[in-house]
């Protein structure tokens, strides 16, 4: 007979014992400082990103909006044009600010697109390779190990630098980066609920596969992969930046924070700290926020996770 | 008057949670005597597990003892210092835990795991120390010691593992034993096994034994008293007869009552209603008056111990007989 | 519920009779580790001595249950009577074996018919946690198949469950919750409303009330019971707690290490046990009656299912072991009307 | 544990042969690099004969079959940029990466200390100061970080050197950076490149002694008596390293590929440089040469790193070896 005991009995906190509703969950989840600042800054930025371009003194990709003459204006400086520029402007002339935003909001598009589109992928992959197993399972798990064994810099560096810069091939360089990590964890969670008493019970219960894939084995292995999701977001700016300070990532005439931060590189030694510096700490501050959230979920779902 | 083995004088363990104090021991108090056997009953969450851990002060944070005295041949163990407890852990008092499969460190060595324990207490060359443990092994029923002493947990079975863990409590003779539901996890044939070495090794080595367990029908054959707890405390107490032919608080009657063999085969068992309350809401008085048909308005009040027959005591405003 | 559409006289009279509800036949099932290529080569270079690791987790199992009879089915753990109870439940399909419902064999079923049986057979689990969807509402938990199955419709969901949820016993204005607002017996209840929400005739009880606490024990073997009264279901309960086994069941069955070696009405088996290994187990039950006792050891340990013994599987333990035990496995067959026990001795 | 060995072996084999497809496909994808060495005059026919020369005129599978033949003898070719043989080009460079790669590890094993004390006492300032930090040190991505650095310790404070790898000793026809100039341009690429690894380490050791100093086992040592010393760093660290053992070998991997963005901001003369150089040349052995290096190290450590592995966990190295 198996007594559930607890050694030290943990006592149930009327919290724990609550609904596990939305409003619930968030309750529970702003309940860390860390979280709520995270969060709090997490959806400021994102929302900068939908409105940026609207509220930014100029559009830095318009030639007629940007001027040589301005250009390495240094912070708070005021241009030809008569605007100040707070974060001081690049060898183009190109007002920071406005770059820096719209930098971001490629940087984010980038990112949150291949990770989604990953995270679809591999959940889907991973689902059906766990709930089926055998050959195919063998197979695709084959390959995933494969994908996952060549670091995810060197293959994305391949990758581009064989598709040429560009923003959909940046794109699809990182779901074939990341798709593998979503299928390998998404399996590894559905032979865990696969073999819990709840999918027997609908098995028994003759309901279609398709059904018991769905309503019962996806939702439930969807927790751990939440939080693998917000890793990889954060890996991802990471990556989309590197890839595009090497050169190989987004175009030229498309700077992404990685791109800008590359440009201001040969300006440092001369003194023009701001071109590199304040496209890396919103580069940093984004990928802070989304580690922060993705910290709390963890906490939150406590899954064994690799980190 | 001889001073008894473990005397445990109204100990009380509460735990911090969201700023509210939570009761999981309540005012316990229990003798054992060299030899003897007590059984420790309660269902989950009565406070049996936390009782054990707080007899060897491994009550973890949140949690403290925050009443009452343990005393060990009449030493106070809760006033000796950390160091010094820690040597009467595992020498003077040993603990068995209920899960065999989790007890032991899957990745040392079986005679690392024991010899660690002699060698904590007992300055002594490395080999004597296994010669020691070995023969310990031996004693509890572990066939071929000597090979086995090389062995990993995951090499054992689930009944085998628990002989490793009987052996490592042995392995200083101590005064006492707690054992958490030390057969719990094991099939009834392995359970009667372990029973058996158990009852042997103790009564041979005059250790007294503290068996916690849910089952009445293991305290039964096996202890000598019985300490029936619920809901964090002890609600009736007595030699083992006693309690079990003439028990007087309603529970111990209701729990016994609905054992399948004390009920006509196929005909509803009786039962008692509702669940136990979880320690986040106790209710007041006597823990136990919301599922009890005997409840009246006075076990809204805490009722006091009697003893109304030599060594048998209960704590109800309105007993059976 | 339309449960009143298939009441039926629980073992109706055995001559020119239906069918038994249900009929396993030298049903096994057999759990394979391959191993892999590399290890095969590695075999035949001597440099390894792996095998393919096979587990006979059931071995022919023949065995009936009758509409609205109670079958007990006892063993210690690894014994195989979980897997014989997915099978029987439809969860997990056999190696081999063949398995009638009403005299027609499963396999051959029409697609139609298969999901009737499917239904027809239910199971309630061991954990009370795992048992249950955690993502799910009880409402959603039970009424997910009734509604598939056209039992109910949509706008009469609600009615439909919160009647099985009388039946259980639980207050209907839970509907809404989430399992993990509940407690062990309460899951317990609301795994049986799921079985029960499709108008079963079997319930396989698989150690379904073995992880509560002893007071709750009682209350849903009541229930079991009372259940099984007003609806005539039949159950397979399997349990290692022997004690409840004797309570509740008409027959009882006991397997050791894949197989049945003895079959008994529950008076019959409890009063005469007879083969070497029942009587073992009976006798390391602790009983409340047995007082201050001292144990007795059976001897020896479970044998690993991957190196099972030969004859029968029981000889490494068996105290009147003889030389035909150790290469001859012994049948199944009747000592006494309705007493079936598989032991040399008895041929002897 | 022999057949263990054999089948990750096996296992590697197969995946260095999966990636020498994949590396030479998609080098050969990139583009002709005939197009870069030839300039707009050439005619068709001196084209051609460039092609002939690098081998480029023979159908693909030749090519890789050729390639495959000299690889397995640690033969990639002649560099098309620089006409020396590409292996020649990697050994020259190899040491400094190595030695980069090697020292980053190393600081941030740092990590594993911090870490368990932030699982020891996870409710104290310090703990949640490092528990913070780590996550900050997840989210600086190496190019930027290189660069502040650089403008903080070598521009304003003129405290390290920000690039090259400063004078070498040769050792056995290998150049080390043992020498005081060598060790301090190692410091700034070093920790750049280090704090990823120190932050995972932090978290992998936090979180894994959280889960295992609850353990029953841990609780049953000390029941025994044995030392609160003896419990943290036999019980519980055994138990800790064997998911960091693992994570560990990839991470080395990540280091190395890594070290490639680092080598570009510092300016140090290892492989990462020469691929990126490489890559911008359209020099295909040299590339493909990197990508067969690097993996087959990633590969080399993984093999270790299991070894190890069973070493440590005997539930693996005494059998029941699934996967």
């Amino acid at each position: 007979m198996t007594d559930h005991v607890q050694p030290t009995p943990a006592p149930i906190s009327p919290s724990a014992v609550a609904d596990r509703t939305i409003w619930n969950f968030a309750r529970r989840f702003l309940a860390s400082t860390q979280a709520r600042i995270g969060f709090g800054l997490l959806v400021l930025l994102l929302f900068l990103c939908l409105i940026g371009p609207g509220i930014v003194p100029q559009d830095p990709y318009d030639l007629t909006q940007v001027s040589f003459m301005d250009s390495r204006l240094a912070p708070g400086s005021v241009s030809s044009g008569g605007y100040r520029h707070w974060l001081g402007t690049d060898a183009q002339g190109r007002d920071m600010l406005s770059a820096i935003v719209y930098g971001l909001r490629l940087s984010v598009f980038v990112a949150l697109t291949a990770t989604t589109t990953a995270f679809a992928i591999g959940t889907v992959i991973g689902l059906l390779s766990g709930f089926y197993g055998g050959a195919l399972d063998t197979v695709i798990m084959r390959i995933a190990d494969t994908q996952i064994s060549i670091p995810p810099l060197l293959s994305a560096l391949v990758l581009m630098a064989t598709a040429g810069p560009g923003v959909g091939n940046l794109i699809l360089s990182i779901i074939v980066v990341y798709w593998a990590y979503f299928a390998r964890l998404v399996r590894a969670s559905a032979l865990v609920e696969r073999r819990k008493e709840y999918v027997d019970a609908a098995i028994c219960l003759a309901l279609p596969t398709r059904r018991i894939l769905l309503r019962h084995l996806l939702v439930n292995c969807l927790t751990p992969v939440t939080v693998l999701f917000t890793i990889l977001i954060a890996r991802a700016v990471l990556l989309e930046s590197t890839l595009s300070f090497l050169g190989i990532g987004v175009p030229v005439t498309q700077p992404s924070l990685g791109l800008l931060i590359s440009n201001g590189f040969g300006e440092m030694m001369s003194g023009r700290y701001w071109i590199a510096l304040f496209p890396g700490l919103v580069l940093v501050l984004f990928t802070f926020v989304v580690n922060l959230v993705g910290d709390r979920l963890r906490e939150l779902f406590n899954p064994k996770l690799p980190d | 008057m001889t001073v008894p083995t473990l005397s445990v004088q109204n100990v009380c363990v509460q735990f911090d949670a969201d700023g509210r104090e939570l009761t999981a021991v309540d005012d316990v108090s229990f003798d054992v005597d060299p030899g003897r056997v007590l059984g420790l009953v309660g269902e989950s969450g009565s406070g049996k597990s936390v009782t054990a851990l707080s007899i060897m002060r491994l009550i973890e944070s949140p949690g403290r003892i925050t009443r009452g005295n343990i005393l060990l041949n009449g030493h106070d163990i809760l006033a000796v210092t950390e160091e010094e407890m820690r040597h009467i852990r595992g020498s003077r008092i040993a603990m068995i835990f209920q899960d065999p499969m989790m007890t032991l460190n899957p990745v040392l060595r079986i005679e690392t795991q024991l010899i660690e324990g002699i060698l904590a207490h007992r300055k002594m060359p490395w080999r004597d120390a296994w010669t020691h443990a070995r023969d310990i092994l031996g004693q509890v029923g572990v066939p071929s010691p000597d090979e086995r002493m090389k062995a990993y947990p995951h090499q054992f079975s689930g009944g085998m593992r628990q002989r490793v863990v009987i052996a490592a409590a042995m392995l200083h003779e101590p005064d006492v034993i707690v054992a958490d539901e030390a057969t719990t996890a094991l099939d009834v044939t392995t359970q009667s096994q372990i029973l058996f070495e158990m009852q042997r090794l103790c009564s041979d080595r005059r250790t007294a034994l503290i068996w916690i367990t849910h089952d009445l029908s293991v305290v039964a054959g096996l202890a000598h008293e019985v300490a029936v707890m619920y809901a964090g405390r002890i609600v009736e107490m007595g030699p083992v007869d006693e309690i079990i032919d003439n028990s007087m608080h309603p529970y111990t009657r209701g729990l016994m009552e609905s054992l399948p063999s004390r009920n006509q085969r196929g005909r509803p068992l009786r039962q008692i209603p509702g669940t136990a309350p979880s320690l986040a809401n106790i209710p007041a008085g006597c823990a136990f008056r919301t599922r009890c048909g005997r409840a009246t308005e006075i076990c809204f009040q805490q009722p006091e111990v009697m003893e109304p027959r030599a060594g048998h005591s209960s704590r109800c405003h309105h007993p059976v007989n | 519920m339309q449960l009143d559409t298939m009441s039926k006289a629980p073992g109706a009279s055995s001559n020119g009779a239906p069918p038994p509800l249900l009929q396993t036949k030298g049903i096994s099932r057999v759990f394979r580790q391959p191993i892999d290529l590399l290890e095969r080569l590695a075999v035949r270079a001597g440099l390894s001595n792996a095998k393919e690791q096979v587990v006979r987790a059931v071995s022919a199992v023949d065995l009936t249950i009758s509409a609205g009879e109670v079958v007990g089915l006892v063993g210690e753990s690894g014994c195989g009577k979980s897997t014989l109870g997915r099978m029987v439940a439809g969860v997990m399909p056999p190696s081999s074996g063949q398995l009638l419902y009403k005299g027609r064999p499963v396999a051959g079923l029409s697609a139609r018919d298969a999901a009737e049986f499917a239904l027809k057979v239910q199971m309630v689990f061991q954990d009370p946690y795992s048992s249950l969807n955690p993502r799910m509402r009880v409402r959603d938990i039970i009424g997910e198949a009734p509604l598939f199955h056209g039992l109910t419709t949509r706008t009469g969901l609600t009615h439909y469950v919160s009647d099985v949820l009388t039946q259980v016993k639980l207050d209907p204005s839970y509907m809404d919750r989430f399992p993990h607002q509940f407690s062990g017996g309460q899951r317990q209840r609301i795994g049986l409303a799921r079985a029960m929400a499709v108008n079963p005739e079997l319930i396989v009880c698989d150690e379904a009330i073995a992880a509560l606490d002893v007071s709750i024990q009682a209350q849903v073997l009541n229930l079991f019971l009372e259940l099984r009264e007003r609806f005539r279901f039949g159950y397979l309960f399997i349990s290692h707690d022997i004690g409840v086994v004797e309570h509740i069941s008409d027959r009882v069955i006991v397997m050791y290490l894949g197989r049945v070696v003895e079959e008994a009405r529950t008076e019959d088996l409890f009063a005469r046990p007879n083969h070497p290994y029942t009587q073992a187990l009976l006798k390391s039950v602790p009983k409340i009656e047995k007082r201050r006792s001292s144990f007795e050891a059976m001897k020896g340990e479970l044998p690993s299912p991957l190196n099972m013994p030969t004859g029968c599987p029981f000889h490494t333990r068996c105290p009147h072991s003889m030389q035909i035990c150790k290469s001859q496995i012994p049948e199944l067959t009747d000592i006494a009307p309705g007493h079936k026990s598989a032991c040399h001795l008895n041929s002897g | 544990m022999t057949i263990f060995i054999i089948r990750r072996l096996v296992q590697s084999v197969i995946l260095l042969w999966i990636v020498s497809i994949i590396a030479f496909l998609a080098v050969y994808l990139i583009g002709n690099p005939v197009d870069l060495i030839a300039n707009d005059m050439s005619t068709p026919a001196e084209r051609e004969a460039a092609m002939r020369t690098l081998g480029l005129d023979r159908p693909l599978y030749v090519q890789y079959l050729t390639f495959v033949g000299r690889a397995v003898h640690l033969d990639f070719g002649t560099s098309f940029m620089s006409s020396l043989p590409v292996s020649q080009l990697i050994f020259q460079r190899l040491p400094a990466t190595v030695e980069l790669t090697i020292f980053s590890f190393l600081i941030s094993l740092l990590g594993l200390p911090l870490g368990v004390f932030a699982g020891l006492y996870p409710k104290s300032r310090l703990a949640k100061f490092i528990m913070s930090s780590s996550i900050l040190c997840f989210s600086l991505p190496s190019f930027w970080i290189g660069l502040m650095a650089i403008m903080v310790f070598s521009v304003y404070l003129g405290w390290l050197p920000s690039t090259g790898r400063g004078e070498t000793v040769s050792l056995f026809g290998v150049s080390f950076a043992l020498t005081w100039s060598g060790l301090r341009h190692l410091v700034l690429p070093g920790v750049v490149l280090a704090l990823f690894n120190l932050a995972l380490l932090i978290r992998m050791a936090r979180n894994n002694m959280l889960e295992v100093i609850s353990t029953d086992f841990v609780r049953f040592a000390r029941a025994k008596g044995v030392s609160e010393r003896r419990v943290i760093w036999v019980h519980a660290m055994r138990n800790i390293m064997i998911p960091i053992i693992t994570i560990q070998g990839a991470e080395l991997a990540q280091l190395l590929t890594g070290a490639l963005v680092v080598e570009q901001i510092f300016g140090y003369p290892g492989i990462g440089r020469l691929a990126i150089e490489a890559i911008n040349t359209l020099d295909r052995p040299v590339l493909v040469a990197y990508m067969m290096l690097t993996v087959s190290i990633f590969v080399l450590v993984n093999l270790i790193v299991d070894i190890l592995y069973g070493i440590v966990d005997p539930r693996i190295r005494l059998g029941g070896a699934h996967d």
